[in-house]
């Protein structure tokens, strides 16, 4: 069924809304300062809104809706025990410019998930403030600038592989670097970086696994062929969905990294946000991190803004503390065991997938894939190609793996199941997987014309782009 | 484990067909000198009951406006948010979904940004709106970098009378971009200093900065500013920290605003110690190719039905990579879905009339507190509902003594302003009860009990 | 898609709950008492469950999903704060059993409502106990039962009119009455009811407005006359969204009726309760009312029990308790006026409609509708009848009306628009109406094989029942 | 009125199209004389947050479980209710919708109500449930009901140890049906004396109706009580007022009973001062026909895809009236679909740790409050969850000093049982910590502190 916008529902002198009568006298501003009524805003009453939004609900696939492997993006289960955590009173009420001794409880969470992110990810020293992945690759790499500036000399460069995510060499040019695109085969060469590292490079952004789904096994001689000129390393942690309990960047070498909370510690993605992008650092880059920091001092939790180091504040208030409440839960839950077993069932499902529709489905780079897996639209024919297959899944029930990316693949389709999946809708999954490769073979106007089964068919992206209507002008 | 399917069974299965002996040899590809060779020292798990009852505790520990009556503003915003918000964003379909990459199944998500943009639009008095940003500080930072990339200047004027940490927020994304940020004293009346504002402004400044209104609850005179902004060719950025104002002021795109930037948390989101908020965007047609985030635009389908996608991507890092607008990819997508409700439901009277109700609670506290013994209001300009109090003497001091008296009676300005030792931010919005209001003025007009 | 059962989504071995560890010894009953595991039950992990069930909601259609014109259920709009309410700490967590003195918030809560319910209904005194409708309906006729028995002479029958809901005489016949059917006229006349009237009849039960949305015109006639008789006048309150503010059976004569809160008062229905059905007495019935009663003395609240003539308990404690907390809260939402107007809106809708769609839907009874109005199939072409109808309004999106009730209207499409829904909504159900009475003209195969656009088509039910499965056999 | 969506202009078009004057003309069949003259007299209404302000102003005056350590039980437990669950059922598709009379658009209930009929019969042993019932007492009233019918048949024998307000629900049931109600006094065990029983049973009797667990949290002997009963052609009733014993002991099918009605609280539902609570319902295959309530039946659909229905309609009251098996029309839907999610959530494993958890709690406790000077533990048959204690004083008296030192420590009997005063009712559920415990048993040895 369509549903109108919310402006086209609109009826003049609708209310949805209820407040108490004003208790003291109503007072004047000066009338050069007050506007009109707000022109075009909407008048509902309290249904017609639930209604409505209820209804555009029901055109969304979220995680709960079924498999939802979109590679990168650790779509796991959201648990239901976090939701209720975070909306508890005295978390959701709880004012960011409270004294601290009234806010020893939120303080105390953080202070802790500080510590858990550390431990899982061997860095000393953790920042909860970046609000999302990106945020925190900023913080990182401003980080990073602020250590050579302190040295002396920001450098010029910084290395990036051509399968990084275009967060990476966006966040390097807001530091003033400029980007080196680091050409790779699979995984990165220890030798490659070599060549390319000298002085005038501030460092090194990998992603460990890669968004091949592979390990950098060389990442240990990368650090230290980096170190060796002077750079530090930086770690994309989008994919530690792989590797908690079982190997950790700090160990490696690694000088930052950022955690994608919404990924890896299962909190919401909100179709698309709010995350928490915290980072942790080495004990040399600690005095960098952004301000307040929290810290433990005679058994009380204090923010502490006085490190004069430190590259400032990335935004207002601590972070995105709802965020973080449901990240701690999660933690608290599974305990460091339970952390692990995650990363090695994300790990067999992935393979187990890989395993099953390896035959169909073109596979480019052959090493042992940790938790997804990069197939190639290479074997489709009849002029379909990864865009047909997404289009198909969705007919299937399912939403589609990211696709086109990384951008070292040919119409690359990037699998990720996570752990939270049984075997059974692997199994489903594969063999709608590889039902679609046969309708290529045999039907390929199926794919070309899907998705048939939803509101809307394909979109005209390209007359979207030409002429934006970006809002509704009545 | 609850949220992991795998029996026992299950794993012997599926590593065979995956044609591994272990789980161990699944990681084989990950150098032994790099594996961590003892289990993480993290705390044992806890049951379901028994974390409820942990995080309880913890949340028992925290002040909240039910257990303490709150005067503290700031930037984070006491207001009522109706029942239907929380759970319409608790519908799965919306929380547990990604960004809207594939449209035919994101149409829910992509219409709410639409829905949501407009009503940006609508309230700011702009043209264009993005999707949103991480929250008003980041917001208003991503202002400055537009306004120096639609520009090409590099000389950017910042009040000091703007959110202190908003200002700290731009100072450390601007960093290592070799742009000048000039600070802009305050006057009398709390608000940008206009004079001074003449003399600093050039014609290499690419933006002058103000909040709207600003971090001391004072309404700026943007027009005045736009004017002089506009006659050099600098950018006028509008920062708004408490964007219930907009129900009652003039907008800041009538005012004459290029870039408004600001803070949505007053639109049903709850405090939350800080987040997650929502960093609104909003700005000019014709600055629309140099912003930043994400933009939902309306389009046909196949079947010529209308329906909306991710447009103008171009822009973005995951197609621009290093030459992009920002480096943003999520954003702050359910909480511009809970503005988008909020906002649906207060519709156009309700926006007025919450806006009214803050403004004269304010005022009515502000006249109470102006007109004690040994308290004044510093600032002459007029405010929202926020104001400036001057103490005569520390006022952290006083605010400790309300707090004895079971009130948080408002934010100390001297952590921010190391001359306004004696000065204090009051907040009222429509949950203080003329009582509370009452009450504070009590307090402090009662001294120590 | 299709979801499967939830026992076939199992796997042996998985879980999807978590408890503490025990904290005591683990004790040991005597073997012989002890069973087997429980054979058949379901082992998954939470997101089996969370997709399971969120999977089956969508294959259901309620008040938040659209239009909901099911005649006599008041299908109106539930408030959401008023969900939020009925979950507050205090209220969930409040033992039955608590000592008076640490329950004084819900005692209080009781008697306001049952003053409230009181206010509205025009009876001095309520018990909130019954859960349902027609349990409502069984403790009213019992205490006219039991205040017969008192008065020495229990009587022998009821008198219901051929419009009465099925509860109506069923419920007559658990207080051991025989039926005795009236023929109507679309309303009652009062000489038809003296006709029948005599020394061997308890009552007459009547709802009012009745089924077919007509108001009893001659209520008060027809009280005196079973007044005058000896016999009490039951009224049912299913329809009572017509009348709040308006007119109160309490002052028609009536002596007992009960309320439906899941009807006339907004709480959820819930996909068949639970509701509530407290019920209103005159003065001399109060002795009868079961116990326990929530009383007031002394600015305490307490429960009841010494009530000699009560007829007892219909249930365990006090009532559908967390029905009741959103009853209140709708009441002390609208206050009086907010009622009135509710009724007001209810009924104009109901008009609305029935001008609208009377040119083209054959309505049986001219009177003037209130908050329902039925049309019958009479006008119906090519084969088509009520329940074609029915089903083709689920493809337009609507659920359907009542149909095949009353029985006295030959395929009677009963419609109850309720007072939440807009002039816009009402607008477009009518041409949905008119559409399809179009459509049985030209195209009737459109209405026989509707609905097309759900996940299953028309069941047979029949199969059903001649041969029934009730329950996974594995 | 947010409420309520008619302006003013709507109101004046749609009088129009209706062809009246005004609002009151609608109501023109009404007679004056029955009309109400004045507005009603209720408080003048509340906004959304002054109405929650009130609300949780008195529900902070109940004692909860998290406010007071509580031991009460007696047919309502403290069980912990995953997230989930909650979440689940608050999807408005299930909460809004009506009873499922239109299967098309009901599969979502439909299929759950199977689900749960299928739990249900699992749990207890038995061939078919129904859809649900109002709660444990009034489904036990029906069974006594469906007995008679089923047995024509008009004496019932009613275990003295089965809940009070079960006794006194089935009294007022069958109060004018001439149906003769019995008592089985218990013996010292707690349980039904079988040798009363044994004397009392004969060839008019239609059933015999105890607790399992009874009242008392005594597990009866229900396979003899069944072998008795059957002897003489009469059904026997269990009534399961705690079902979470179902997980640990045998199944009341197995045992020989013929109807088993309990409350379903127990599984997922808040205790909530009384209700909304869930009657479970469930007979043998041969009393199919007399069985009361819904019933939700498999089938295929014009497309032959599995589908689900309500059926056998044709003993209820909307077909059958005044001859059908109950009057019940409305039941609990939405609590027997919470009782399904905890039920799927729990599982095969679930379900028994929890039982055993809360067995083995209640004889720790029972032990030491049993070893206590000056309290005994007066019935020697084995129980489940819950245990009599005798107290050699008043009871209430020791409930009150428990009371005093934050601790609700169980149900005095006398209120129940007039000979009883001196005894009360502990319930120990997973809920409850051995901490709480020895708090309990130490404040029981302490005396008035």
């Amino acid at each position: 069924l369509n549903e109108k916008l919310i402006f086209e529902h609109s009826d003049p002198g609708r209310k949805g809304y209820s407040l108490p009568a004003l208790d003291v006298p109503e007072a004047q501003l000066p009338t050069a300062l007050v506007r009109e009524e707000v022109a075009g805003f909407p008048e509902l009453s309290e249904v017609d809104v639930v209604r409505h939004f209820t209804r555009l609900s029901t055109w969304n696939y979220g995680v709960d809706s079924g498999f939802y492997p979109l590679g990168s993006c650790t779509m796991k289960y959201n648990p239901k025990v976090n939701e209720a955590a975070a909306r508890l009173a005295g978390f959701a009420g709880a004012h960011p410019l409270a004294p601290e001794h009234l806010s020893q409880g939120a303080l105390e969470l953080m202070f802790s998930l500080q510590q858990e992110l550390a431990e899982v990810s061997g860095f000393p020293a953790v920042t909860l403030q970046p609000a999302a992945g990106a945020h925190g690759e900023l913080t990182g790499m401003l980080i990073i600038r602020a250590w050579h500036e302190a040295q002396g000399n920001p450098r010029r460069k910084v290395l990036i592989p051509d399968t990084a995510h275009g967060t990476n060499p966006a966040t390097a040019a807001l530091c003033g670097y400029e980007v080196v695109s680091i050409p790779s085969d699979g995984v990165l060469s220890a030798e490659r970086v070599a060549e390319l590292m000298d002085e005038n490079v501030a460092g090194l952004m990998v992603t460990n696994p890669n968004t091949l789904g592979l390990f950098e096994s060389q990442i240990k001689e990368i650090c230290e062929v980096v170190h060796a000129k002077g750079g530090l390393v930086y770690c994309d942690g989008a994919n530690l969905n792989a590797l908690m309990g079982i190997a950790r960047p700090g160990d490696m070498g690694i000088d930052v990294m950022h955690f994608n909370l919404h990924k890896t510690f299962s909190t919401p993605h909100g179709g698309g946000g709010p995350g928490a992008g915290p980072v942790g650092v080495t004990a040399a880059l600690e005095p960098f991190l952004p301000v307040p920091v929290v810290v433990r001092e005679a058994g009380q939790y204090r923010l502490d803004s006085q490190r004069p180091q430190s590259i400032g504040r990335m935004r207002a208030f601590h972070g995105n503390f709802g965020i973080l409440v449901r990240a701690y839960a999660y933690i608290r839950t599974l305990g460091g065991a339970g952390l692990k077993h995650a990363s090695q069932m994300a790990v067999l499902n992935a393979n187990y997938i890989r395993a099953r529709l390896e035959g169909t489905y073109h596979l480019p780079y052959k090493q042992r894939s940790l938790h997804e897996v990069v197939f190639s639209e290479r074997n489709l024919p009849n002029d379909c190609h990864t865009l047909d297959v997404a289009k198909r899944l969705i007919d299937y029930g399912y939403h589609p793996p990211t696709v086109y990316f990384p951008l070292v693949v040919k119409g690359a389709i990037m699998i990720e199941p996570t752990e939270t999946e049984s075997q059974e809708v692997l199994d489903e999954f594969c063999e709608a997987m590889l039902a679609i490769a046969a309708e290529a073979r045999d039907n390929p106007e199926l794919l070309h014309q899907a998705p048939v089964r939803t509101r809307v068919g394909r979109m005209d992206e390209t007359a979207a782009a030409r002429n934006p209507r970006l809002k509704w002008e009545g | 484990m609850r949220y992991i399917p795998h029996t026992q069974e299950d794993i012997q299965q599926m590593l065979e067909t995956v044609g591994v002996g272990s789980l161990e040899e699944l990681f084989e590809e990950i150098p032994k000198s790099v594996r961590l060779q003892r289990p993480l020292d993290l705390s044992a798990p806890l049951s379901e009951p028994e974390l409820l009852r942990h995080l309880r505790s913890l949340a028992d520990r925290n002040a909240t406006p039910d257990s303490m009556p709150s005067f503290l503003g700031g930037g984070a915003y006491n207001h009522f948010i109706p029942a239907a918000v929380d759970q319409l964003i608790s519908r799965s379909e919306f929380y547990t979904a990604y960004t809207p990459y594939q449209p035919e199944i994101s149409q829910g998500t992509l219409q709410a940004i639409f829905e949501y943009q407009t009503l940006v639009c609508q309230l700011t008095g702009m043209d264009v709106a993005n999707a949103s940003m991480y929250d008003g500080a980041s917001a208003c930072a991503e202002a400055v970098l537009m306004a120096v990339r639609a520009t090409r200047r590099k000389r950017v004027l910042i009040s000091e009378a703007l959110h202190p940490e908003y200002r700290e927020t731009v100072a450390t994304y601007c960093r290592y971009l070799d742009v000048e940020l000039v600070p802009v004293p305050f006057d009398a009346s709390g608000g940008t200093d206009m004079s001074a504002l003449s003399s600093l402004l050039d014609k290499e400044t690419a933006a002058l900065v103000v909040g709207y209104p600003n971090f001391f609850g004072v309404v700026e005179d943007l027009a005045a500013q736009a004017e002089v902004a506009h006659g050099l060719g600098a950018r006028l950025v509008a920062a708004v920290q408490e964007p219930i104002a907009l129900g009652l002021l003039k907008s800041p795109g009538e005012l004459g605003a290029d870039i408004v930037a600001g803070e949505g948390q007053s639109f049903g989101i709850p405090v939350a110690f800080g987040g997650p908020y929502l960093g609104f965007f909003a700005a000019r047609q014709k600055d629309l190719r140099t912003m930043p985030g994400r933009l939902v635009g309306e389009t046909l389908d196949t079947r010529g039905q209308r329906g909306f996608v991710l447009t103008l991507a171009t822009r973005e890092q995951h197609i621009r990579r290093e030459k992009a607008t920002s480096n943003i990819c999520s954003n702050e997508g359910l909480c511009a879905l809970m503005a988008t409700i909020y906002l649906s439901l207060m519709g156009k009277s309700g926006i007025r009339e919450v806006a009214v109700q803050n403004f004269s609670k304010a005022e009515y506290a502000k006249r109470a507190i102006g007109a004690l013994q040994g308290f004044s209001i510093p600032f002459a300009g007029a405010t929202f509902n926020e104001f400036v109090v001057e103490a005569g003497v520390e006022a952290g001091a006083v605010l400790e003594r309300l707090e004895r008296q079971g009130i948080l009676g408002g934010i100390a300005l001297g952590g921010y302003f190391p001359e306004m030792s004696n000065r204090f931010l009051v907040c009222v919005t429509e949950q203080n009860s003329r009582q509370e209001i009452d009450a504070l003025v009590a307090a402090l007009a009662g001294g120590e009990k």
